[in-house]
């Protein structure tokens, strides 16, 4: 039998490779024309402990991890034990053959014999390929573009080991059980995670300066940024704290240099003091907030839709802000893109607001047009402004001229304090009025600027599904799984939480029979949320906090209908 | 040398008698001996009386968060390196809730200049303690004296190999304005710990005080030389030197960054084809 | 003509020692039995700009300050422009006599011959005690409480200005107009502003523990703290910045002395990574927020209630928290002095959330009963746990035993990261899961122990006007005026601002005709929390951010009746 | 001295090889020899792979935010400064995001003892430059290497004339041992740097590496002698000297707090008759 979507997950300690064959394994995929969702679970340390990576591979569209396992990697005893009674009578599971199991579908390798350890996880990729059909031609050109870096050594020894496995898997082939349906090839395809995605999303904006501190999941946006900063034309620089990193992306932004920061949680926490400064001097920023389960550290390497209410009020005082959060790879990449522009246009701070899990989860992507992703200018013409300038006019849309320092004659003066039209600090309460007003102002614009929530399923739904950012793939499947069942089912994401405007879905939310809110933290953040800006009461919260993301499965049984 | 009339005359908020305001005066004569127009300028300062100075002089001016001059600084050089730019802030300020910064800033070694108005006290909010305040000296925050002892920003940045280390005085203003232009025209980062009688607020090191004790350093002071440096930036106590007290040019930050070779980063737009290929990378 | 209600309004520079004579005149009035209200407002420097103290005195009872000048006290030119036509015929104005002026009732007064400059405020004071019949007898022992510390030619020199001024008041004197009414005099009362009884507060609940960064308007808390510290034996410490101020304060908690940290809004904001950290590690920790303006610097010295929404929700992950917002001096200090119990019973943050106007603002008040305020006793008992003893046991109502470092030989441990029962880090997503619930679990009996909000005016009001907060004492006298007009009209306080319970006000909400709600903001931060909890809209907003305190006379003119 | 057993072992979450495990060896035997028991000793901790070790041993613990285990473990100590009180975490953790409180905590001197696993590396975010980190370390992060000088801990402390200065390696263990043991007697700030390798991110600054340059002073070192210290604290490169580099016995802050004389803050409830006097002051 042909399946049509399996599940594969390679299970092993940090340390072990099991990253790196994934990628492969992916990328092979995608390659040959499959749909992939890949979920990333990993524990806190650099070697040791149990870590997965699961790859959900499919012949039609898939957006979303799902529950079960119909191949096992095990690259350790752990991980053996973890899973061999999750497995159904049709899975397959490779496992070493000094292991003892009773399961019928299982390849028994060899690992020791065949290979030295650094390549294990090689040979097992081998294992999994002859499963598929994939030969070492698929492989090599993978292979090539991931260790092609590394030593020659490296590469051969992987191609042998790689070959070992494949063998030993073609002799060992436990049946036809677990093929996938052909699909026609797409080398097309990048293979992207949420991560890359608002990177690259974040060049394409005109992103010229990124300053950062490490923190996981943020830090592999910035990796990614680095990896291309030389051929952008871009500084990133590594602050010696999260405060610094806020500072010096304002102090960049100021002088010309579209900037953003990425980071987590805590550091946002060290952050919003300077959030706060961007909304007071109305200086262009980005911020990428990639979330995991706090409160404090929490379980730092794992995902949580846990800061929503404090990236919407965070830092003091009160200014415009818009927050994104992509629910795809595609929107990690498109809103990253907008979020430049609309820092830029209401010169005010625009977040990323994405997860542990959407962060790590790659999927075959339609390669992004890169002409028809304009950078942003910063800045206003110094010549249409006259002398003495004001950086701070008081203009009806709240929007002021925004001129470069050094860029002209024109003095550029910003100021934390409150300040008059000409940047300079006061204590005139009527100028205070003023400028704030000025600054709420924005909001006008900004609102009209908003992204509608996207809305998926029957019309008048029995069953309607709230949900915003990453939790979109999960949430979309539910609904083709619950109209399946029968069931008149629909879904509203937000990919953009804030601001709000009611206009745009009140009537959805009325029509439907029954509203449910589908988050990933547990206090039900967005449901209180759309409560305070609209009134409307959602009781029925599927709420999800123990560090993984949604599945639709997940999500069915606490439906529980 | 540009006039020094292009940078203008402002009220301001500081007490009379206060050290700050020919600090103020100093750093006009010391922009204008560099040949500076204000629109070159680039002044940021943190929260503190100092750090109002920056609205009492044409430039481009941002006056950021307390503790937050030093960032901001770096963030607007390297954005755009053409600038001059100049963090100016109190010794809370700079020393206190921005000390992680002053440490990495040195660290770094980029082409700013750093000039704080010591005046080993938190004049802004009435009087407590700051990092240079002397151990035991009292305030309503400290009425037992200050338990700490005093942080040697002169000593510390010596000691850190910082590119240029010089301490002036308020009551000496052409010898700081000096200075100043020195600290302006290093290339790499300079710092000016200037002390500042502050007349509200710190009764114990007066003008007289400063004035009793400070001298300046002979104009032939080797000024390269570490080893003199380090001692004489120990130096803090009967006498305080005043002067360059160290001085090492070494690559700066920006020099080995190799897109500011081609420009502020705002003349710098991408090309298309750039990204394609970083897309097409994936 | 006696009066009943007047007001006071001392203007001058900065370093002219306003508050000084305010202060001294407040007291002598309430020694005299009149009731005050304080309103302070001054720049943000040590020298010169413009600052006012204003007294409001009554012979009744007030809680608020209100808008007019009775009598002006210029101790600068400036103050004469600037309220010269703000006076009515009826008022006062103590000038110098070198102005020029045309108003009938004026004091002119020759400050330069009858004092040296640095007794011209003393002077003025003495012109002031003139028209009241305050005589040397009643100031001098005030004079001597404030100035006793100083030197005493300083001391004697202020007595003979004072004279000077009474005796040049007595013979200028424009009529009666201006007298109070006599009350009986009472001398037992305290003056005593709102921080100062956040501080009497915080020790009477048992504080044992400050560590701050100086902001204003916060700053004085801890000085208060500080001047009674060693009598009280508590160590206060100034830290390097805010983020070492909590830090502090939270390992002195977990250590076993009640801990409190002070600050504003960008303080606040850099403490927020430890707020988180305080509600992980279920550390007891009390926050006081002075609020100001912002966003950043804004208006350092002014007033605001634009912090609510970021108190709430600041610091990442979720956990509980208590948010107090006192109205009175007699709740800054029951309020702080419940905040240590609350933090301690639940362990978890507690907040004071007030701001400038209250913080500065000295009235009479009864004293404090200091045997019936029973300092916290941090921890429990070590001799009731067993070996090894789990810090973080899972309880019905979510709270754990509390042991302290040290103090037995059970080994407390306490993690930021997500833990297990004994504290040690855990990557075990089932116990994540239930740690989760546990804390959370806490908030069922915050519930039960908050503070229903106070209700004030008729029944079933046609005007209902919410407040929070400082705003209080405004909003009451606002229910009395509108009263007097014949308008039924009633307010509902709330002091404690988090977590709200709908049951306690959802029916008073229901039985207005229409709700208003006031508070110090520019975005009803208030009215949107209430619609959030309750789905009840709250239209009709009665704001101010001009960094001054809500008077009866603003709140009935923006109700446009 | 108390049985090491007591200490306890656990599982640890370190990549096998790391220096971490030496380093923690050799805290339990020291505090064994200081003759100190778990309920005795508070460890505070920040976050990184260092800052995980107090998980790894018996004692009180507080693993608190990254960065800022010092404030957390000063905190502590001034509530009840009987209490044995190390502070312990990583490079990073310390000098990096910490950096404003162990300059602070340097200018304190609390009897506190700070141990440092220095690997020259962010080792649990995967390996980005730490502020010791070399100036030209290629990683990742900085893939054109790192742009900054590096941070000398001890020579800062040395030259802040902190309480206590030493450097140790996780490859001497014994030696190591006794640094720290040294340290925790110490009466007052004492600091334990430890050059650790990291097999996993430093790959520049290995076992063999540190073994090259590491050399114990001699037991007759005069770590009394400031300049000596100094000039020692410099030398850090072919040569890399291991041992107390410098001693500095001086008041502690604790010692000047009146209020810490009547023991733990937990003991000192306050008389109603006190409070009563403080609210009839006003
Ligand atoms: C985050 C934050 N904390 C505290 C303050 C309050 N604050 C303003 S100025 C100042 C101290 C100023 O001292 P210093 O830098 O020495 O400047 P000076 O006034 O003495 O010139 C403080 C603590 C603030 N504005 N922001
Ligand atoms: C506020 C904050 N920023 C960043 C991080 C992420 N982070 C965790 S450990 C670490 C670096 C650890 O380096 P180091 O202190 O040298 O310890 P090592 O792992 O090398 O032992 C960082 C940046 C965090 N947990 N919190
Ligand atoms: S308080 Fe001190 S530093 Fe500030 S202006 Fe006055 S004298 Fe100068
Ligand atoms: S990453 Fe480095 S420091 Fe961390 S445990 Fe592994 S070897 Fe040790
Ligand atoms: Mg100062
Ligand atoms: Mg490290």
């Amino acid at each position: 039998m042909k399946r049509e979507d399996i599940n594969i997950l390679i299970g092993g300690a940090a340390g072990q490779g099991l990253v790196t064959i994934g990628q492969l394994l992916c990328r092979t995929l995608i390659n040959s024309g499959y749909e992939v969702v890949v979920t990333q679970s990993y524990m806190s340390r650099i070697r040791g402990g149990h870590n997965t990576f699961t790859i959900r591979a499919a012949t039609g569209k898939i957006i979303s991890p799902r529950l079960g396992i119909d191949i096992l990697v095990a690259l350790n005893e752990e991980t053996f034990h973890l899973y061999r009674h999750k497995l159904s009578k049709d899975s397959v599971m490779i496992i070493d053959d000094s292991l003892e199991y009773e399961f019928p579908n299982t390849i028994a390798v060899p690992f020791k014999s065949l290979s030295a350890k650094l390549y294990e996880n090689t040979v097992a990729l081998g294992v999994v390929a002859s499963l598929f059909g994939i030969n070492e031609k698929s492989i090599l050109p993978v292979m090539k573009k991931f260790l092609g870096k590394k030593k020659a050594k490296y590469l051969n020894d992987n191609k042998t080991a790689f070959q070992k496995g494949l063998d030993h898997g073609n002799k060992n082939h436990p049946g036809n059980i677990i093929d996938l349906a052909p699909v026609s090839p797409d080398s097309q395809k990048m293979m992207m995670n949420g991560n890359e995605a608002i990177a690259v999303g974040a060049l394409a904006g005109g992103l010229k300066f990124c300053s950062f501190y490490p923190m996981t999941p943020a830090t592999s946006i910035v990796l990614n940024i680095i990896k291309h900063a030389d051929e952008m034309g871009c500084v990133v620089e590594q602050a010696e704290d999260e405060i610094s990193a806020i500072n010096m992306a304002i102090g960049a932004s100021y002088a010309g240099a579209p900037s953003m920061v990425a980071t987590s949680g805590g550091g946002y926490a060290l952050m919003t003091e300077g959030i706060s400064l961007a909304g007071m001097t109305e200086t262009p920023i980005v911020i990428a907030v990639a979330m995991r389960p706090g409160p404090a550290t929490g379980l730092p390497t794992r995902t949580e839709q846990g800061d929503l209410d404090f990236v919407i009020h965070g830092g003091h005082g009160e200014f415009p802000r818009v927050i994104y959060a992509p629910g795809s790879i595609e929107e990690c990449y498109e809103l990253t893109q907008k979020a430049f522009h609309i820092a830029e246009k209401y010169q005010t701070p625009a977040f990323i607001l994405t997860d542990q899990y959407l962060a790590d989860s790659y999927r075959g992507v339609t390669p992004f047009a890169g002409d028809s992703a304009d950078p942003i200018i910063a800045g206003n013409r110094p010549e249409h402004e006259n002398t003495p300038y004001d950086r701070y006019e008081i203009t009806e849309n709240g929007i002021s001229p925004r001129l470069l320092p050094g860029h002209s004659k024109h003095l550029v003066v910003a100021d934390s304090d409150e300040h008059t039209g000409d940047g300079h600090i006061t204590e005139d309460l009527q100028v205070r009025i003023q400028m704030v007003d000025k600054r709420l102002r924005k909001l006008t614009g900004i609102t009209n600027d908003l992204l509608a929530p996207e809305y998926y399923g029957d019309d008048n739904p029995d069953i309607l599904l709230l949900c915003w950012g990453s939790s979109k793939g999960a949430v979309f499947e539910t609904v083709r799984l619950l109209q399946k069942k029968g069931i008149k089912a629909a879904t509203l994401h937000f990919s953009q939480v804030w601001p709000l405007k009611p206009d745009l879905f009140m009537k959805t939310l009325v029509n439907a029979k029954e509203v449910f809110c589908v988050e990933g933290n547990a206090t039900s953040q967005f449901a209180k949320l759309i409560t305070r800006e609209t009134a409307f009461v959602i009781n029925k919260n599927i709420l999800r906090y123990d560090g993984l993301p949604f599945t639709p499965e997940y999500i069915v049984e606490k439906l529980d209908l | 040398m540009t006039d020094i009339k292009e940078f203008g005359e402002f009220e301001t908020a500081w007490c009379p008698g206060c050290g700050n305001f020919s600090i103020l005066k100093a750093l006009k004569s010391a922009l204008s001996a560099c040949d500076l127009s204000p629109w070159q300028v680039l002044l940021v300062s943190g929260i503190g009386q100092a750090a109002k100075a920056p609205h009492y002089l044409k430039a481009n001016v941002f006056n950021g968060l307390h503790g937050r001059s030093l960032p901001v600084a770096i963030g607007a050089k390297l954005a755009n390196h053409e600038l001059t730019v100049i963090a100016e802030s109190g010794d809370g300020c700079m020393y206190g809730e921005g000390g992680n910064h002053f440490i990495a800033a040195l660290r770094r070694n980029l082409d700013i200049t750093i000039i704080v108005h010591n005046n080993m006290v938190y004049g802004l909010t009435k009087g407590q303690a700051s990092p240079t305040s002397e151990q035991g000296f009292v305030t309503k925050a400290q009425p037992h004296g200050s338990p700490s002892a005093p942080f040697n920003p002169v000593n510390i940045a010596v000691t850190m190999g910082t590119g240029f280390v010089a301490r002036g005085f308020a009551g000496n203003r052409e010898h700081l304005s000096g200075l100043i232009a020195r600290a302006i025209k290093f290339r790499g980062t300079a710092l000016v710990d200037i002390l500042q009688p502050c007349v509200s607020f710190n009764h114990v090191n007066t003008f007289k005080w400063y004035k009793e004790r400070c001298y300046e350093l002979p104009e032939n002071f080797q000024s390269e030389n570490r080893e003199l440096a380090l001692e004489t930036s120990l130096e803090f106590g009967e006498k305080i030197p005043l002067g360059v007290i160290y001085e090492n040019r070494k690559k700066t930050f920006e020099e080995t960054f190799a897109v500011l070779q081609k420009g502020p980063l705002y003349t710098q737009l991408h090309e298309k084809k750039a990204l394609q290929n970083v897309i097409d990378s994936y």
